[in-house]
């Protein structure tokens, strides 16, 4: 049993990162307050580590470890890059929250790395009992970093989470159990073969539609969506940026597989998904008119995305596949840079609260520009790459089929309400403040404000110059 | 002598040219003196007097002269609109007739506006006026006529308008000139469905606009290949054009409003030169209106009964402008009468006759106005044979010759009445000598009530200028010489008819003129006669309903384009309120949205097997 | 002429705008104005210069597929930012850039606060209507058409004088974009059809073909019915127009200018571009269609112009009036209509930039467009009252001047286009004629409410116009009458191109 | 043994397993006090662990997989719900009352 080769091709990374958690646990017994500056710089080189183990990957044919639990490919080296790279971004913003307990910084790195190595687990997962166990460490990770802020919003926020995601974990699990039942294995290969010679009967669509409702819910999608408002709202602003990008990139990565296959089999499950992501993206923009607090506005607004990419996802073809990476890409760029820009809010002590951004156009023009760089990114508007990775999603779903024109325009009409709302956070900004002089403070922490600035100046590249983006998707996408 | 034949184009781009120049000098403020600007416009009328005399002794020394010269304006792959200019007979008789007319007038009005502050602006407009007057009646096609048609019709909003400070006039500018826009509608479609007739069943000609050099032959072509209907259409539209600018029934409120402009621009524009551009534009067409008898039936009853309606409500008027703006109409009537019953000659000579009283009739009003300081009601002007004697005796000629008892009105309407009598056209004939009763009647009975009896006004009157005595007194010469050239059919039969009914009408003139109270005994003829057959009141209807209309328009447009974007809005607002209302934040509430969802789904995917299955055995 | 590149033309007014914006400017107003006046000057004598060079006889096309660091912006799906000329672009090139140095020159009093951000949202306007006209890439096209959304959206919200400027630049915004989804959507399905046809991604206009066996004509017609809605929206075509008097009431008068004079024009622009040449079938089977839409625009919008009391709201409609005028031209898919329309296009967009320039000098002086509030002005303002009287009087359409020749053509050639065999378009051109009655209550109204009657006691002090605006007024006069009495410099550019876009219909 | 004595088929299993699991479902939305809420969700969970039991059982009786999946299951499920009441202690101390009503801070 050569595990050592299984280990040194698959899971390279996810060893790099265990052992940064086992350090920083240790050091969280020892060291108390006066060391916290070092747990920082503990979490950024164990992941920049990991990342340079990425290279040793096992990238051209696919490679199933321990007797195909794991599979380690090209899609999901990249996942795993992306997800590490959002992770470096996500610890770096998050200096102030961890500071606010000074002797738990070390646990919270701790925290957020277990829940950065469950999703790398989730990505290379290529059975449902792995994909389960590390489902359930990930939302684990989630629970205690939601309830981590002070005060009673957070822990409030993390029971909600918690039931709801305990609820969806059961309805997966229903599914996964009956598709145990036909199959008689969790391995999807060996379901893949089962279903070449079997025709999927009707316990098939079920099991399936129960598993991906089940998997919705990280993404936000509508049966399981109403979280995601409290949540945004309850818990410290870069856990948020923890929840929106993380899972979000593990559940796509699954997805993905997991469509792949069991699509072709039952259009019941592409009907549901279809349905569904359309309602997501109408109830989500519709919500976020009426919002007053920027935090809510935006997890609307990532439910939106997320069925943006959801309905992509289930046009059976692989063009749709890399249309998804690169709008997955370019909308965690853009969503990691507006978020910056509210923790720099929120280190010169202004609440998330929208009539807060009055007069800022005035005051300091810059942060505006990159701010509104990145909220128009969002919204699609033509030289962010929004706009063109928006394009790019619209001319897939044409390709798969004139049957989705009518799904098309929906989609459009909730893509105008976005627009709405989020043109509206821009414009609050350039009306006059009539109370003091709001000047923006960044002596405590440079880091958002300089990755805010990178994120709107890579919306700007990409939007300008997008094709060798899009090259490397469509590579990637061609030999999931 | 075939010099001035050759470059008669430039007669039109001379007054272009002046008045550009006035306009720029105007608006960069350097002109100083009112004396160049007077020499400039009587310069380039002189010069057109010239230019015209000169074409005009051409065209008598050898027959039927012909020329033409155009430059293609619009060349598009197969269409060619051209412009320039075209002469015959005709168009140099009517170039002579309105260059006398137009250097008369200038004269006469450089000298009546000099007291005026806005006196360049007046001759801007005077010299664009010329301008577009000359090229309407040198136009070679129906194109170029559309296109100074409405330059016309513009400058006479402008001169109308001129003193735009009252309210009153400004108004008038505005209804006189939608008026003539209607004219110019109906004339533009008319061309359009001309060019679309040759077009579609002669494909082979180039010019796409009926030129008048053939147009006999193009008339034929068009009358041969079209049914009835189109061509009545076309006749009637082109009819409708003419109608509205000579101001015949239906669209002749507009000229007694023209009256609010200056003397001198009502007798140049709105008795000589424009009016007149309709009847001669029908002159032009008629080889087209004749093919169709019931066209030219349309043209006389039209003339006709412009001519009763308006020489009766001219009956009872009491201000002095309003009564030859009616006596105008009427005359116009006849030469509509003329061309339809009788021969086109007579009516231009009509045409010119009444041209050149009238505009001496208007500038002998306008005297008597000035000096009355600008008092145009005849019943406080009494008298006035003893201060104004020259303007007596110039008005008393106008009057004779116009009533058709001596100079050239006789010969002209002589003219007319023998046609009409060989033409057998009797019921014409008889409503032609009532109209020339009634003629007579207002005509004397406003010379009596301004020149005779006592002055009823208490100032001094002071000499007016001797320029202006000395044009009317040229016009009184020219009415006079007239009478010899025009041609007498020295019928007897006329020459005792219209001397006894002028005789008649003089008498009754002199009767109620003496007793006031006498036309108090029938009110309703009376008021009918006063205020114009009501014209003005259906004129006031339209105008109302147009505004209730556009503003009926507006409430839909506001209320159901608007309704409809400002309902999806409201409507969006609701729903988010809503949704955002069952956002209750107890979790129990959202498992249960969630379940609900999902049995939905569950239901959905059901309902879809159980159909499959169902079409499966169908089948 | 190799100097002559298109990439200049275009982005050179972007790279302007990042100068503007660069904090050294942030201080001296007087500099800044001098300074775009003069670029827009500039880039509009590099525009004349590729006339010079334009031989009209063969449509001499400048491909020149951009590469901006080496990089095609997106290759792999066939989409180059390619840029072209032929005859209809370079003339909408040329009247934008003369339109945008009009708008800079007309905004030295107008606008006094925040200049740089203004002449920089001004330039980025500039650069994306550029964009549209020698767009030969769809999706390029599509990405120049929204650029403009977001600046002409701050135009009008921050500078607009009206207490609802924000709500009516919002309403823009979302309509703009609104419609040009749509229109993004019947982009895609040409891409499409294109890829089911000859199997190779190209968004390239002039190379987008299908064959008509694998493309069902149902599809073709629904992807030109979207395109239309995109298009619709932009020139507005009756139930989709309620943004235009909003924003036009709220926007400052150069903003007007430029929104009046240019945008108006990519919808007529893109209509030509895509409905009739890409799909011809699809248009000639949606023409008696769109041409009792475009009756209802002309007479609709003429008539209800009339109730009007705000002088802005006024020209707004007549502009609807007269795109409505255009519609019926292209509808006419001959020879006369099309090149009528896009002289009417022309001569509109330079009629309307005067009108609103009057507008808002009338504004800046007397603080109220109201008709009822003033009146009489002609006596306090004559050079102003002359002015207006020539730019009424080309938009009623007296011959002599710009309009004249557009309405006659377009008229002509609505009569006797013989697409279709009913006599619809006949009557319908026939009862449009009347659109002469009704523009000229309207004009009328406009001129005697603003300049005759009595003049109120508060407009006495009033100064006549100051020597810039002369200027502006001037050059704009002379451009009237001009090519009012020289129509065939216009006609004889394009001809060329019209008579290959009516190779399809067998022109 | 016993199942072929009392002939208990698989179905019987199924039908067992989505009864407990549809009285979890009610219970965690009907149940106001948090306590009873956690346990219904401990229900669906354990319904879902009888599922897989009876599926290894029935189907696949050599490799044992739906076995090692209850097993592993069952110790998730029991860390999520003591980290279920950790978090439920922590929000009592701030409003001192087991009624759920009274945890809706973070609405609309």
């Amino acid at each position: 049993m050569n595990w050592l080769s299984d280990i040194s091709s698959t899971m390279l990374t996810e060893l790099f990162i265990t052992l940064t958690v086992l350090i920083l646990a240790v050091f969280s017994m020892f060291y108390n307050v006066k060391y916290n500056k070092v747990s920082k710089w503990i979490a950024l080189c164990g992941i920049g580590v990991s990342l340079f183990a990425l290279k040793y990957l096992q990238l051209e044919p696919i490679y199933y470890a321990f007797n195909d639990a794991i599979l380690s490919d090209t899609f999901t080296v990249f996942i795993k890059g992306l997800i590490l790279i959002s992770s470096f971004l996500i610890v770096l913003l998050s200096k102030r929250n961890a500071k606010q307990r000074y002797h738990k910084t070390f646990q919270f790195y701790a925290i957020l790395l277990t829940g950065v190595l469950a999703s790398l687990f989730i990505v290379s997962a290529n059975d449902f009992l792995t994909l389960t166990v590390a489902l359930e460490l990930l939302s684990f990770a989630t629970y205690f970093l939601i309830a981590y802020k002070k005060g009673y919003l957070s822990k409030e926020a993390s029971f909600k989470y918690l039931v709801t995601n305990a609820f969806s974990t059961a309805v997966y699990l229903m599914g996964v159990s009956y598709l145990y039942g036909i199959t008689g294995s969790f391995n999807f290969s060996s379901i893949n073969n089962y279903f070449l010679q079997h025709s999927p009967t009707l316990l098939y669509a079920i099991s399936t539609i129960f598993i991906t409702l089940g998997l919705f819910f990280k993404l936000a999608l509508l049966p399981f969506a109403n979280w995601i408002l409290d949540v945004y709202e309850g818990c410290a602003t870069s856990i948020i940026v923890f929840i929106a990008t993380i899972p979000k990139i593990a559940m796509i990565a699954v997805l993905a597989r997991l469509l792949a296959f069991s699509l072709s089999y039952s259009f019941e499950l592409s009907l549901v998904i279809l349905i569904l992501s359309v309602l997501t993206a109408i109830w989500a923009n519709i919500l976020a008119i009426k919002q007053k607090n920027i935090l809510r506005l935006l997890a609307c607004s990532s439910s939106a995305n997320a069925a943006y990419m959801v309905f992509t996802l289930t046009l059976v073809s692989v063009y749709n596949l890399s249309t998804v990476l690169f709008y997955l890409i370019t909308y965690i760029f853009m969503n990691i840079g507006v978020f910056a820009a509210i923790i720099v809010l929120e280190n010169s002590n202004y609440s998330s609260k929208l009539h807060e951004f009055k007069g800022f156009a005035y005051s300091n023009p810059l942060f505006t520009l990159a701010f509104s760089v990145c909220i128009f990114g969002l919204a699609g508007f033509p030289i962010t790459a929004g706009f063109i990775s928006k394009l790019y999603l619209f001319s897939a779903i044409v390709r798969s089929g004139a049957i989705f024109i009518p799904f098309l325009l929906i989609l459009m009409l909730t893509i105008v309400v976005s627009c709405y709302y989020y043109t509206n956070v821009v414009k609050l900004m350039f009306e006059k403040n009539e109370t003091n002089y709001n000047e923006i403070i960044h002596h405590n922490a440079y880091s958002p404000i300089v990755i805010l600035y990178t994120c709107a100046f890579i919306t700007i590249i990409i939007g300008i110059c997008p094709a060798t983006l899009i090259e490397i998707c469509k590579y990637i996408a061609y030999n999931l | 002598m075939s010099f001035f034949a050759e470059n008669l184009y430039t007669i039109i781009l001379i007054p272009f040219w002046v008045s550009l120049l006035f306009a720029i000098g105007k608006l960069f403020g350097l002109i100083k003196s009112k004396k160049i600007v007077g020499i400039l416009t009587l310069l380039s009328t002189f010069y057109a007097l010239v230019f015209s005399v000169g074409t005009f002794v051409l065209t008598i020394i050898e027959k039927n002269y012909i020329l033409e010269q155009t430059v293609p304006f619009l060349q598009l792959n197969r269409f060619i609109f051209d412009i320039g200019i075209y002469i015959d007979g005709l168009s140099a008789w009517m170039i002579l007739l309105v260059s006398i007319v137009s250097l008369l007038v200038q004269i006469y009005s450089y000298f009546y506006m000099y007291s005026d502050n806005s006196f360049i602006r007046f001759f801007i407009f005077m010299n664009l006026f010329n301008a577009s007057m000359f090229g309407l009646i040198l136009s070679p096609n129906m194109f170029q006529i559309y296109v100074f048609w409405e330059l016309v019709g513009l400058c006479s909003y402008l001169l109308i308008g001129f003193w735009y400070q009252k309210n009153e006039v400004s108004v008038a500018a505005k209804r006189a000139f939608i008026i003539n826009r209607v004219g110019d509608f109906s004339l533009l479609s008319g061309i359009i469905l001309s060019a679309y007739v040759i077009l579609t069943n002669l494909n082979n000609t180039l010019n796409v606009s009926i030129p008048f050099s053939n147009i006999s032959t193009i008339s034929a072509q068009i009358y041969g290949c079209t049914s009835d209907g189109i061509f009545i259409l076309i006749c009637l539209l082109i009819l409708l054009g003419a109608m509205a600018k000579s101001a015949q029934l239906p669209l002749h409120t507009w000229l007694i409003d023209a009256m609010q402009g200056p003397t001198p621009v009502s007798a140049l524009i709105h008795s000589a030169t424009m009016v007149a551009a309709g009847v001669y534009l029908i002159i032009r067409l008629y080889p087209l209106f004749s093919l169709n008898p019931i066209v030219l039936q349309i043209i006389s009853v039209v003339g006709i009964t412009t001519a009763l309606v308006c020489s009766y409500s001219a009956l009872t008027q009491v201000d002095m402008k309003k009564i030859l703006a009616y006596s105008t109409n009427a005359q116009l009537g006849l030469m509509f009468l003329a061309v339809g019953a009788c021969s086109t000659t007579i009516a231009m000579f009509h045409l010119t006759a009444h041209a050149i009283i009238k505009a001496m009739l208007f500038l002998v009003v306008g005297v008597v106005a000035v000096s009355l300081n600008h008092n145009q009601d005849i019943r406080n002007a009494g008298g006035l044979r003893k201060q104004l004697p020259i303007c007596a005796i110039t008005f008393l000629i106008g009057i004779l010759s116009l009533s058709g008892i001596l100079f050239a009105g006789f010969s002209s309407k002589e003219l007319i009445f023998g046609d009409l009598i060989d033409g057998k056209h009797y019921i014409y004939l008889s409503l032609f000598l009532i109209v020339s009763f009634m003629t007579a009647y207002y005509l004397f009975r406003m010379y009596f009530y301004i020149f005779e009896g006592k002055n009823k006004f208490d100032f001094e009157i002071k000499e007016p200028h001797f320029v202006l005595n000395l044009s009317v007194s040229v016009f009184a010469l020219i009415v006079i010489l007239l009478w010899f050239v025009l041609p007498k059919s020295n019928n007897v039969l006329f020459a005792m008819i219209s001397h006894l009914i002028a005789a008649f009408a003089v008498f009754t003139a002199y009767l109620t003129y003496s007793q006031k109270k006498l036309l108090k005994k029938i009110p309703i003829l009376y008021d009918l006669s006063i205020n114009a057959m009501y014209f003005d009141g259906v004129y006031h209807f339209i105008t109302k309903s147009y505004k209730r209309f556009s503003k009926f328009l507006y409430i839909i447009d506001k209320y159901i384009f608007d309704g409809i974007v400002y309902f999806c809005t409201l409507n969006t607002k609701m729903i988010s309120w809503f949704l955002s209302k069952i956002q209750t934040g107890s979790v129990q509430a959202y498992l249960a949205y969630s379940i609900f969802i999902l049995m939905m789904s569950f239901g959905g995917i059901m309902l879809v097997y159980s159909l499959i299955m169902y079409f499966s055995e169908v089948q | 002429m190799n100097w002559l590149s298109l990439n200049v033309l275009v982005f050179s007014p972007l790279i302007m705008t990042l100068i503007l914006l660069t904090p050294m400017f942030s201080g001296h107003h007087i500099l800044i104005r001098r300074i775009s006046k003069g670029f827009a000057s500039l880039h509009f004598v590099y525009t004349l210069l590729f006339l010079v060079f334009f031989n009209n006889d063969l449509t001499l096309n400048y491909e020149t597929s951009l590469k901006l660091f080496d990089f095609d912006w997106l290759n792999s799906l066939g989409i180059t930012l390619s840029m072209g000329l032929d005859g209809i672009s370079l003339l909408f090139v040329i009247l934008s850039s003369f339109i945008i140095l009009i708008a800079t020159i007309a905004s030295k009093g107008i606008i006094k606060s925040k200049q740089s951000l203004y002449y920089a949202l001004i330039f980025i306007v500039e650069t994306a209507i550029l964009g549209v006209f020698c767009a030969q890439d769809m999706f390029e096209f599509f990405m120049f058409w929204e650029l403009e959304l977001i600046p002409m959206y701050f135009l009008i919200g921050l500078w607009g004088e009206e207490s609802t400027a924000k709500k009516s630049a919002m309403k823009f915004l979302l309509y703009t974009f609104f419609g040009s989804l749509f229109m993004l959507c019947g982009f895609l399905m040409l891409y499409n059809f294109n890829f089911i046809s000859t199997n190779e991604l190209t968004a390239n206009m002039n190379l987008i073909g299908f064959n008509y066996d694998n493309v069902p004509f149902y599809l073709q017609v629904f992807a030109s019915i979207l395109m239309l809605i995109g298009f619709a929206v932009k020139m507005p075509i009756i139930p989709l127009h309620t943004w235009l008097p909003d924003a036009h009431t709220d926007a400052p008068a150069p903003v007007s200018i430029i929104l009046a004079g240019l945008l108006l024009k990519m919808g007529a622009y893109g209509i030509i571009r895509f409905n009739i040449q890409i799909l011809p079938d699809a248009f000639l089977m949606m023409v008696p269609y769109l041409v009792v839409f475009a009756f209802i625009n002309i007479v609709f919008a003429s008539i209800v112009a009339y109730y009007q009391t705000d002088v802005k709201k006024i020209i707004a409609y007549s502009s609807i009036s007269v795109m409505g005028i255009i519609l019926l031209g292209l509808c006419s898919l001959n020879f006369v209509g099309i090149s009528g329309a896009i002289f009417l296009m022309i001569a509109h967009a330079v009629i309307s930039a005067g009108l609103f320039f009057i507008v808002g000098i009338i504004y800046r002086r007397t603080g109220t467009r109201e008709i009822l509030q003033l009146g009489g002005l002609a006596k306090v303002m004559p050079r102003l009252a002359g002015f207006t009287l020539v730019f009424i009087a080309a938009s009623i359409g007296i011959p002599g001047l710009i309009v004249f020749v557009g309405e006659f053509l377009v008229f002509f050639g609505a009569f006797i286009s013989t697409i279709w065999n009913t006599y619809l378009i006949q009557i319908i051109s026939l009862l449009s004629i009347t659109v002469l009655i009704f523009s000229a209550c309207y004009a009328l109204k406009l001129l005697h409410g603003v300049f005759y009657g009595n003049l109120l006691e508060r407009w006495k002090k009033v100064n006549d116009i100051l020597n810039h605006e002369l200027v502006v007024l001037l050059t704009l006069s002379v451009v009237a009458v001009l090519f009012g009495i020289m129509p065939m410099t216009i006609l004889n550019m394009i001809k060329l191109n019209v008579q290959n876009i009516l190779m399809a219909f067998g022109g | 043994m016993i199942n072929n004595i009392f002939n208990i088929s698989l179905y019987h299993y199924l039908i067992l397993s989505l009864t407990i699991f549809c009285i979890g479902v009610v219970g965690v939305i009907i149940v106001k006090n948090i306590i009873k809420i956690l346990i219904c969700i401990e229900f669906m969970l354990t319904a879902v662990n009888i599922n897989f039991i009876a599926f290894g059982a029935y189907n696949d009786s050599i490799a044992l997989n739906g076995f090692v999946f209850a097993i592993f299951y069952t110790a998730i499920g029991a860390v999520e719900l003591a980290i279920g009441l950790i978090i439920f202690y922590l929000m009592y101390k701030e409003k001192k009352s087991i009624d759920i009503d009274k945890y809706k801070e973070l609405k609309n």
